[in-house]
């Protein structure tokens, strides 16, 4: 059987994702080969306008339903999926998307405020994976099947403008050179004045009046055509 | 009061990008320092910031003074400062770029097309391919559960002890502050402004502190005195208000 | 999207083999349209090469992995269930054990991430098992009897320091199972975020027509001038 068919058979049983790596060790071919013939079966899966989807995030593949039609499989699975994301997560995930495997402190550094609680809601609701480090503060967090799945994309690259920011140097530049927020002009201030152990510093806040959690404001819901280059997303209905 | 809200989890850029959208104005240094003040303010009334950001907030307060300032008197700036400047120019520049793209993917979200994954079979016996239904690792024993919850234990209290800590944080308004400093001018006359800050048990406290003196400095309550350049200063209240 | 590719995707989350019945309610379309439709998608899976099928038994449809690889599928299924656990997997057993039975929501605030993939893997090699909870909305895991077995104690009391572990009130507190001041604090963190996706509860069905607009929970004063900030935010659109 052609190696496309069994790369099929095997994402078909799979309850997880798979990488290029595992498809190879298991199919029991070169890693060159099983890319080409992966390739081909994506663009067999997703060219289409099939039922089935191979989606990609951090170079893992997984087969889904197509999101076209997320209604009626979400009423045949008699599931529920929460669509709620407050500003702040919805602001931290778009940060982790388009410029992930991010570290917490250039999450911080371009929101310019502690995200260790956003970061555990989005971890605890599997829309972001971490990779743990030696160092926690080394840690690194990039979007998760489950998030693109949420989306109803076939991988990250279907997201508006997500080359622009993806690779972008100024936004390198910047987090390379900017000051995390709690540090800068008070730093040379505050070390001279040996202030006790600082308390309240913004790490790991954690907070009581996550109320803002409920809300969520979704305009325009159908209306994707408002949104610029986001025409990829659209498939034809 | 303006009627700019935050949610709790937003922060002090996130305030900023709303002033200077209401204000309609474009990012840039000198629009910056115009609206100083209204951030100021804001932070100093606000009820949407988490005691535990009040360092962020205010940080952010002090670098739009020091913008401000850096507009009134140009020639006391180095291009070291301008470049610290920029700086906070292009970051609220990149933060509001990643908050218009939160805007279109809420609205991709908002379409609803979820896919999803296969669902397990019921029974576990997957595609009748395996014949069994159990799968023990080698190496269990009760020990290792033991071993294991104990250590889920131990992250768990430390987290809860981070929490608990946090509840009881008191927040330091601005005003508290500015009252705290005037009687202690009252009564001291003179006071050393490494002292007070010195007195402070957080940053937060540092940075409250600082800000207190400099709208007090600002309201004429009271002026600075500094023997040599980068010698001790020392807090002393207004003259005139002694009369 | 074409009927056929619709059934496709229910084909393809299914669990269950279905017959043209259940499609034809869940697709909601007649019984004749979908037959001509199951017809065509069988022709498309059966008649070419590929690495799945659509089998019938019994006028019940089902989608299947082929055949002709049966043995790598199975060697590939093996590999997923053999071998030690990873830590995570392991933690996830141990709480169970000693919390059990406990929902999937608590679980993952005890260890504040996302544990769907872990659990399908621990209910994949029988080690836990999953009942309908009395809360409708969730289900509750349980170490298996085997496992029970497997470790040599007659009862899960039997294992090492149970009581204390089972009665914690660090734990329950984290729960939010007993008061104590940060009692909300851990509520909040995980309020709404539990988007559940696993949960097949037979409970309601989705109400398509609700919108997020329609989705906050408005619960105290505070949460109203939340809900005003969230609506000055959208406008500026």
């Amino acid at each position: 059987m052609e190696l496309k068919y069994l790369l099929e058979s095997l994402f078909f049983v799979s309850s997880k994702s798979l990488t290029l790596k595992e498809l190879a060790d298991f199919s029991k071919k070169d890693i060159s080969e099983v890319e080409k013939s992966l390739n081909e079966l994506i663009s067999e899966y997703n060219e289409g306008n099939r039922g089935i989807r191979i989606i990609e995030s951090g170079k893992k593949y997984q087969m889904a339903s197509a999101p076209d039609n997320a209604k009626l499989v979400q009423e045949f699975l008699q599931t529920e999926v929460s669509g709620e994301l407050t500003p702040a997560s919805l602001e931290t995930l778009t940060i982790i998307a388009y410029r992930g495997p991010i570290k917490k402190s250039e999450i911080e550094k371009i929101r310019g405020i502690n995200c260790s609680l956003i970061l555990r809601n989005l971890l605890i609701r599997g829309l972001v994976e971490e990779k743990a480090s030696n160092e926690a503060d080394e840690n690194e967090y990039s979007a998760s099947l489950e998030f693109i799945k949420f989306l109803g994309v076939n991988s990250l690259k279907d997201l508006p403008e997500y080359e622009r920011f993806n690779k972008n140097e100024s936004i390198d530049k910047l987090l390379g050179k900017i000051e995390s927020p709690s540090q800068s002009l008070f730093e040379n201030l505050t070390e001279n004045i040996e202030a006790s152990e600082d308390d309240n510093s913004p790490e790991e806040d954690i907070d009581s009046s996550s109320n803002a959690e409920d809300i969520e404001a979704v305009e325009d819901i159908e209306d994707i055509e408002d949104i610029d280059d986001a025409d990829d997303i659209e498939s034809e209905e | 009061m303006m009627d700019i809200k935050i949610d709790k989890f937003q922060g002090p850029l996130s305030l900023l990008l709303q002033i200077i959208e209401k204000e309609e104005l474009d990012i840039t240094s000198v629009n910056l320092a115009k609206i100083a003040d209204e951030y100021l303010e804001y932070v100093k009334k606000s009820s949407d910031i988490l005691p535990e950001s009040m360092a962020d907030f205010l940080l952010l307060a002090a670098k739009l003074l020091y913008l401000k300032s850096k507009a009134l008197l140009p020639y006391l700036f180095t291009e070291e400062d301008q470049e610290e400047i920029e700086d906070l120019e292009s970051k609220l520049k990149m933060y509001k770029d990643f908050v218009d793209l939160s805007f279109k993917i809420q609205k991709i979200i908002g379409r609803k097309k979820f896919s999803f994954f296969r669902e397990l079979p019921k029974n576990n016996r997957r595609f009748n391919l395996l014949v069994e239904t159990f799968f023990p690792p080698k190496n269990i024993v009760p020990e290792t559960l033991k071993i294991q919850f104990q250590k889920i234990l131990d992250k768990v209290e430390v987290l809860e002890e981070s929490l608990e800590k946090r509840t009881i944080i008191s927040e330091i308004s601005i005003e508290e502050r500015i009252l705290y400093i005037k009687n202690t001018i009252v009564a001291k006359v003179k006071i050393n402004f490494t002292k007070i800050l010195k007195e402070a048990k957080s940053k937060t406290e540092i940075i409250v502190n600082f800000l207190a003196i400099l709208e007090l400095a600002k309201q004429r309550e009271i002026v600075f005195d500094q023997d040599d350049l980068f010698g001790e200063i020392f807090v002393e209240k207004y003259k005139e208000l002694d009369n």
